[in-house]
């Protein structure tokens, strides 16, 4: 039951985003909220087995729902930024020196372990490649290792960024 | 009102009449069957085939199968066999080789000559 | 195998997204760009994608062969049916029998560019969530069909 | 105004030209598969801003479909590729 | 208007992040290297592009007051979303099938994956 | 051989194209009377704004009948020739 | 439902009604009954309302049927510039004629399969397709719109592939169905292609609207080059025939006596183009002749290959490409004095005459004959006349049967492919006596081939590998004794048949004008 | 003028990708030369003002027709030669 | 001329669509021409129903002006759902053709000949 509730709340606030803007006075047309409704109950019944797949409901706390907003705004956009100014670097001399490395990450669940290697994607000089099933380790391309790092057998995903330590945020998000 | 008559443009046809000199026919068959010799037996070595006292083929082996019919036919007119099965190749690529290549043909004919 | 734990996570939220979103292209069909074809191939398109994620044999509990069949099946019985209707009320097959009526999905609507109200259109809505839901069906039948023949080695049987 | 949108677009085109030369060269199908997924992306930009240069607001749905779904046929490439399928 | 000012340079911030990526989509050895160039650069720029359109969304929106501007706007967010997860996702599973499939990366001081998988 | 004559027919196949596409003017069609019916009447008629969806569901719904009817024979042939023989044959 | 709405909209049901039936079978026909019932019961009731139609279209005139106006006839609304703006089904004489047709076989096919093909697995699937080709045909023959006889097409196309490849334990069957579909795919765009560029020049899509502004400029003959080469593929004549024999020899028997319909309603889209669409606007001697030379070579290639064929199905699909011959030889004389009309009175609408009655007798005769190649290989469980031989001491039924089918294809009399014969014979004398003499040299050819597979299957002694066989169950030869009787029939009351049936549908073929204010006046 | 000349680009990546779906050997990429092909398809859909057309031919070509592509590739074999 | 570029574009990739049908042995291969080829036909039915400075034709928020042809539009989404239907089953026969025959090549598929 509760599968079905959260799916049909999601569901139904993607709705609600999708169809701003569609009534003449207020925000949302009456006949908007009721089809969205409907559909959203269709929705949830389809699809309850997939969004909660390992019953984990850790994430209706609004409190980490804000937390996933700031850390969005803020932190990873800055990230995402010196990333980019990164790259661009890279690209202009043409000085990189590439490896894989393993990445100790101590996240346990599956959502953050997706969000971390999609940070870890998105940010300077990484790039998830591969996950190792049991132990949870990340493999992570480095563009760049520096002169020395590549003797050590493991990284700490928190060493991987250069502002903030992004595995942290997503450790108080997600887990 | 169901006139079996049938004006073709050039002539008649009539189907009944047809069937009338084929029933004629029959009954002309049947009297020169029925004036045959009524001793014809059957069964025993009347019937059975001589073939110089070899071994009377069995029930199967007697039968002319498909493949031995119009071989003559085949055999006369080989050339023309010969430019068409191999035609039929049964390559995809060329059916469809064949359909561009006649709808080109009659764009000719139809867009170019004309 | 199968592709690694990020995909998978990945595909499962994405699922409801798709769904959702695909059915606001059905729905709004009438208003949007979209319509009953389109929003089915996006919803199809998020099976395809579970079936790329996941294993076929991981699936069977919540993707059926017979679901699937009774949605296309289904879907395309609801729209002849509606097309059929307009027979007992007096028009011709495939009459909007509904539109410019004021009952349900028969708002008047007004000429010219207006933002839209989506219970106008009579009988289009209608049949874009009947070809909606056979489209959904029917794509996501021939991948699974095609998916399930590969993991089951494809040797004859 | 609207002079900067297909600007932007003009250039965003060139980069998907650009990116189908690495399609082309590509010496193995990951770098083409790369090259496709940088494609989709740009394709989705260049949607978003020629909906508003030629403002139809409306047709900002058809980049959500697009950032949505261009993501499956990566999904089967990759699978296809790590010998999994 | 904002929107007069601000959204040549932003547009202008996107276009060069993309044209990066499209100079390391062709100059970078291989294909990690290709794919930390465009999968960074291009969702960089396409946000700064949406951001030019979510301004004009905005500036238009505050002038008319018409309920389509913020339409334009969330939908805009909703894509840019969709496409940094789903390129995110897209390239960590390339990178993973091209390692799987025997693509080693070039010039690599250490790969620990090769190891691990043995 | 077979090369030569699928070249010889492509190129005059391409020619026949080309002559289509320079016959045409681009942009501006010489008649528009049914389009613009739709495009005056089309909103009134079946209420829907989506003109092209009130064409393929309203004006012209029989055929999206038998888009459908395709798509199903579609997919129910692939169903058939992946079907398992269990019984007999 | 009262009669007069019944009357009304036998148009709309006619197709509704086997695609309700097509639509429902996978949720329903789970059981050997309910498939019975609801494949035959929709059958029935599709063919009751078929010839109820063709009875309505003889007796009253041209029938017009506007999908989603307000009323059926509303064909051409006020402000739309004189262009019909919706799908209208414009029923003719000629699309009566070839509806029965479909009714006739489709009938007696679904009684022959209904035992013949309940040996295999997916029967389910088998029956929807069979109906959705069905529904297919009925609007390929019937519709007035291009784009929608395009639809149609495809859906026929692709239902016959998926039934051609319904026996997967031979993968021969799927190669059959991959050639025919790719074929079909391929001039099925080429007819799209077509149809866009008559929608560029003159913004309609009805066949009317479109004939009543035909200029036949540059891009209507690159058009109408098109339409014919995909028409001819898809009816299978010569040299665009490969496909057929694959086809026709791999799919199941009921399936191929269907096939062979299918065919016919692309040879009849062909003559709607040439004569509806076009007519007198058409250089009508090159088209004439050329109709006339794919007839030639389909008469003669399809005999000649037929000859040497081992295969039952394949030799009877040779000549199922050789018939096509003759109803392209006599509608060609037709278009080749389209623009005279002294010769069109004195011999060319007699030859449509023969051509069309062709179509109607090849269906039947066609039919019957491969419905008694199933029966002789659902009893030996090989195609090959080599290995057969004898059956006539158990299958006397069939054996009848199939003499009447053989006698009828060879143009013997009193059976109905003389009749039709005779028409073309001698209407294709008067227009050049070369051709009538090649096409009775072919029709003592096909007499020849047929006497061979009469002699290698039913004659001769009894093979003792067929001891156990024994006459086929009664379903089907109640399927093969409709077919028959109406062959016999037909043969020998050619006249009431030709005045009341064919003539009108030839006349309805060659007024073109009367078929443009039928549309035009509607409304 | 300058929607003239990304409209050109876009036919002329068009026409590339088709050639290059001619020209290679390897049918992995051949596939995903054609859904290149089918995107920039579909992106000359919308610029020709057909979004309903996009959409569909975006959801077609992007996600199943490829899919159904790398299926049957995968099971008769990814080069255009190999036999087996 | 210059802004007939669509029409051409059609033109060459009919073209490159066909010779790819026709030449290549490929079953798959033949399948990605015919892909190619479908996208052509409607691409140019697309093409037909433009018109110059129009806009789509969607009454919702739209600004008011000149519209494109509807009717085009309708025609290519039945075109394009037929073109995958007709894809997917020829898919589909081509696995089970490989399943019997073990190959794709057209030169050696032809059981079916003469």
């Amino acid at each position: 039951m509760i599968p079905f509730i959260l799916t049909v709340l999601l569901a139904f606030v993607l709705y609600l985003l999708l169809t701003a803007g569609s009534g003449s006075t207020g925000v949302w047309a009456y006949s908007e909220i009721l089809i969205g409704l409907i559909l959203a109950c269709a929705v949830g019944v389809v699809a309850r087995n997939f969004l909660c797949r390992h019953r984990n409901y850790r994430m209706i706390n609004p409190l980490r729902l804000i937390r996933l907003c700031i850390y969005v705004l803020v932190p990873f956009f800055v990230e995402m930024a010196v990333a980019n100014l990164n790259v661009a670097y890279r690209v202009i001399t043409g000085r990189i020196r590439p490896g894989i490395m393993r990445v100790r990450s101590d996240l346990k669940t599956d959502l953050g372990t997706m969000m971390l290697a999609n940070s870890i994607t998105l940010t300077p000089g990484t790039l998830s490649v591969d996950i190792d099933d049991s132990s949870g380790d990340l493999f992570v391309h480095i563009i760049n290792i520096e002169e020395g790092e590549e003797q050590k057998a493991l990284l700490r995903a928190g060493e991987l960024f250069t502002v903030s330590d992004l595995a942290a945020w997503i450790r108080r998000i997600a887990e | 009102m169901l006139s079996t008559t049938f004006h073709t443009g050039a002539g008649y046809w009539n189907p009944l009449v047809w069937l009338g000199v084929f029933l004629l026919l029959l009954v002309l068959a049947y009297l020169f069957w029925f004036r045959g010799e009524s001793g014809y037996r059957r069964e025993g070595e009347q019937t059975k085939p001589f073939l110089s006292g070899n071994r009377a083929p069995a029930r199967g082996e007697m039968h002319l199968r498909a493949s031995h019919l119009y071989w003559g036919f085949t055999e006369a007119i080989r050339g023309y066999y010969e430019r068409v099965v191999p035609a039929h190749t049964g390559v995809l690529n060329d059916y469809l080789l064949w359909f561009l290549g006649v709808m080109s043909f009659i764009l000719v004919i139809m867009v170019v000559i004309r | 195998m199968q592709l690694s734990r990020i995909v998978r996570t990945a595909a499962d939220i994405l699922y409801p997204f798709i769904l959702i979103f695909g059915l606001y292209i059905v729905i709004h069909g009438h208003l949007t760009p979209g319509g009953g074809f389109q929003g089915g191939a996006v919803i199809a398109t998020g099976s395809v994608l579970l079936l790329v994620a996941f294993r076929y044999s991981e699936l069977t509990g919540d993707l059926r062969k017979g679901w699937m069949k009774i949605f296309e099946s289904g879907g395309l019985l609801l729209f002849i049916g509606t097309a059929l209707a307009a027979l007992l009320v007096g028009g011709v097959f495939f009459f909007n029998w509904l539109a410019n009526t004021g009952s349900l999905f028969g708002i008047p609507v007004a000429f010219g560019p207006n933002p839209g109200e989506i219970y106008t259109a009579g009988v289009i809505p209608v049949m874009n969530l009947a070809v909606g839901i056979e489209v959904w069906g029917g794509l996501s039948l021939i991948v699974m069909y095609m998916m399930g023949d590969l993991e089951e080695g494809g040797e004859r049987s | 105004m609207t002079e900067i949108w297909f600007i932007a677009v003009s250039f965003l085109v060139a980069f998907i030209a650009i990116a189908c030369i690495r399609l082309v060269l590509g010496p193995t199908p990951p770098d083409r598969a790369v090259a496709l997924d940088t494609i989709n992306t740009l394709i989705v930009a260049t949607m978003i801003l020629l909906g508003v240069a030629y403002r139809q607001l409306i047709f900002v749905d058809v980049a959500i479909v697009y950032a949505l779904l261009s993501f499956v046929s990566t999904l089967y490439i990759a699978r296809y590729l790590g010998g999994e399928l | 208007m904002i929107f007069e000012a601000v959204a040549p340079l932003l547009l202008a911030i996107g276009l060069i992040f993309n044209g990066m990526g499209m100079v390391g989509l062709l100059r970078f050895p291989d294909v990690y290297t290709r794919l930390h160039a465009c999968t960074k650069t291009t969702t960089f720029g396409t946000i700064f592009t949406s951001l030019a359109v979510i301004v004009y969304a905005v500036d238009w929106f505050i002038a008319s007051g018409e309920g389509q501007y913020i339409m334009l706007g969330l939908h805009t967010v909703i894509a840019v979303f969709a496409l940094a997860v789903t390129n995110a996702t897209g390239a960590h599973a390339i990178a993973r099938a091209a390692h799987r499939s025997g693509v080693h990366p070039a010039r690599a001081v250490v790969d620990h994956l090769k190891g691990a998988k043995q | 051989m077979k090369r030569i004559v699928a070249a010889v027919i492509a190129i005059f196949l391409l020619g026949v194209f080309m002559l289509i596409a320079v016959q045409l003017p681009f942009g501006r069609p010489s008649y528009s009377d049914m389009d613009d019916y739709f495009l005056r009447h089309g909103q009134e008629e079946t209420g829907a704004n989506n003109i092209c969806t009130a064409v393929v569901f309203d004006y012209r719904g029989f055929d999206t009948l038998g888009e459908a009817s395709v798509l199903f024979s579609a997919v129910v042939t692939t169903g058939l020739i992946f079907r398992r023989l269990e019984r007999g044959d | 439902m009262s009669w007069e709405l019944l009357r009304l909209h036998a148009p709309a049901l006619l197709i509704a009604v086997p695609l309700v039936a097509s639509f429902a079978m996978p949720i329903l026909g789970r059981t050997k009954l309910s498939r019975g019932i609801i494949a035959l019961g929709a059958m029935a009731l599709t063919s009751c309302i078929a010839i109820f139609l063709s009875y309505t279209v003889y007796t009253s005139g041209v029938l017009l049927y506007v999908f989603g106006a307000e009323s059926p006839a509303l064909s051409i609304p006020p402000d739309s510039g004189g262009i019909p703006i919706r799908i209208i089904f414009t029923i003719d004489a000629l699309s009566a004629f070839m509806t029965l047709i479909v009714a006739i076989v489709g009938f007696s096919v679904f009684l022959y399969s209904m035992s013949s093909d309940q040996r295999h697995t997916g029967l389910e699937g088998y029956y929807t397709l069979f109906l959705m080709m069905i529904a297919g045909i009925l609007g390929m023959v019937n519709t007035g719109d291009l784009f929608n006889f395009f639809v149609f097409l495809e859906i026929s196309s692709l239902a016959g592939a998926g039934l051609v490849a319904f026996r997967i334990e031979k993968g021969k069957a799927v190669e059959g169905a991959l050639k025919f579909a790719v074929l079909s795919t391929m001039g099925a765009l080429l007819l799209l292609f077509a149809v866009g560029i008559f929608y560029w020049q003159y913004d309609a899509l009805n066949i009317a609207a479109i004939a009543s502004r035909m200029q036949f400029s540059l891009l209507d003959q690159i058009a109408l080059v098109m339409l014919v080469a995909a028409l001819a593929m898809k009816c299978g004549s010569v040299p665009l025939h490969f496909w057929t024999p694959d086809a026709y020899s791999m799919a199941p028997s009921s399936v191929t006596a269907m096939l062979v319909v299918s065919s016919q309603a692309s040879l009849y889209g062909l003559f709607r183009v040439i004569f509806t669409l076009y007519g007198i606007k058409l250089d009508w001697v090159t088209v004439g002749w050329i109709v006339i030379a794919l007839g030639m070579l389909s008469m003669f290639v399809g005999v000649t290959m037929a000859i040497p064929q081992k295969d039952v199905k394949r030799l009877m699909a040779y000549h199922a490409i050789s018939q096509t011959g003759y109803m392209l030889l006599g509608v060609g004389v037709g278009i080749a004095v389209l623009g005279d009309p002294a010769s069109l009175q004195s011999y060319g609408m007699a030859a449509i005459d023969g051509g069309l009655f062709h179509i109607f007798n090849h269906a039947m005769y066609k039919g019957l004959l491969f419905l008694t190649a199933g029966a002789i290989i659902y009893v030996t469980g090989t195609r090959d006349m080599n290995a057969m031989g004898g059956l006539g001491h158990r299958m006397k039924y069939t054996m009848i049967f199939f003499m009447i089918g053989a006698l009828a294809i060879a143009g013997i009399p009193p059976f109905n492919g003389f009749a039709s014969k005779l028409v073309i014979y001698e209407s294709v004398y008067r227009f050049s006596p070369v051709l009538a003499i090649i096409a009775m040299l072919v029709s003592i050819l096909t007499l020849a081939s047929f006497v061979k597979v009469f002699h290698s299957v039913f004659m001769g002694p009894e093979l003792p590998e067929y001891d156990t066989g024994r006459e086929v169950p009664l379903p089907m030869l109640l399927g093969m004794g409709l077919l028959a009787g109406i062959v016999i029939v037909i043969g020998i009351f050619p006249a009431p048949f030709i005045d009341h049936l064919v003539a009108p549908a030839a006349q309805a073929l060659v007024n073109q004008a009367g078929y443009i204010s039928a549309v035009a006046g509607g409304g | 003028m300058i929607e003239l000349f990304f409209h050109l680009l876009v036919l002329a990546g068009i026409v590339f990708a088709a050639i290059f779906v001619y020209m290679e050997r390897d049918l992995l990429s051949a596939a995903i030369a054609t859904g290149l092909f089918s995107f920039l398809i579909s992106l000359e859909f919308y610029i020709l003002q057909a979004p309903d057309v996009a959409i569909s031919q975006a959801a077609i070509g992007a996600g199943l027709t490829t899919a159904i592509f790398i299926i049957a590739i995968r099971k008769v074999g990814r080069w255009e030669g190999d036999e087996r | 001329m210059i802004g007939n570029l669509p029409l051409i574009t059609v033109g060459l990739i009919t073209v490159i669509g066909l010779f790819t049908i026709v030449s290549k042995r490929n079953l798959i291969k033949i399948l990605m021409g015919l892909n190619i080829f479908e996208a052509a036909v409607n691409l140019f039915l697309i093409s037909i129903g433009y018109r110059e400075g129009g806009i789509a034709p969607i009454y919702t928020n739209a600004v008011q002006g000149l519209m494109v042809l509807p009717t085009p539009q309708a025609l290519t989404l039945t075109s394009i759902v037929i073109g995958v239907a007709t894809t997917a089953m020829l898919l589909a026969f081509v696995t089970i053709i490989y399943r019997n025959y073990g190959t794709v090549d057209t030169d050696r598929i032809r059981e079916l000949r003469e």
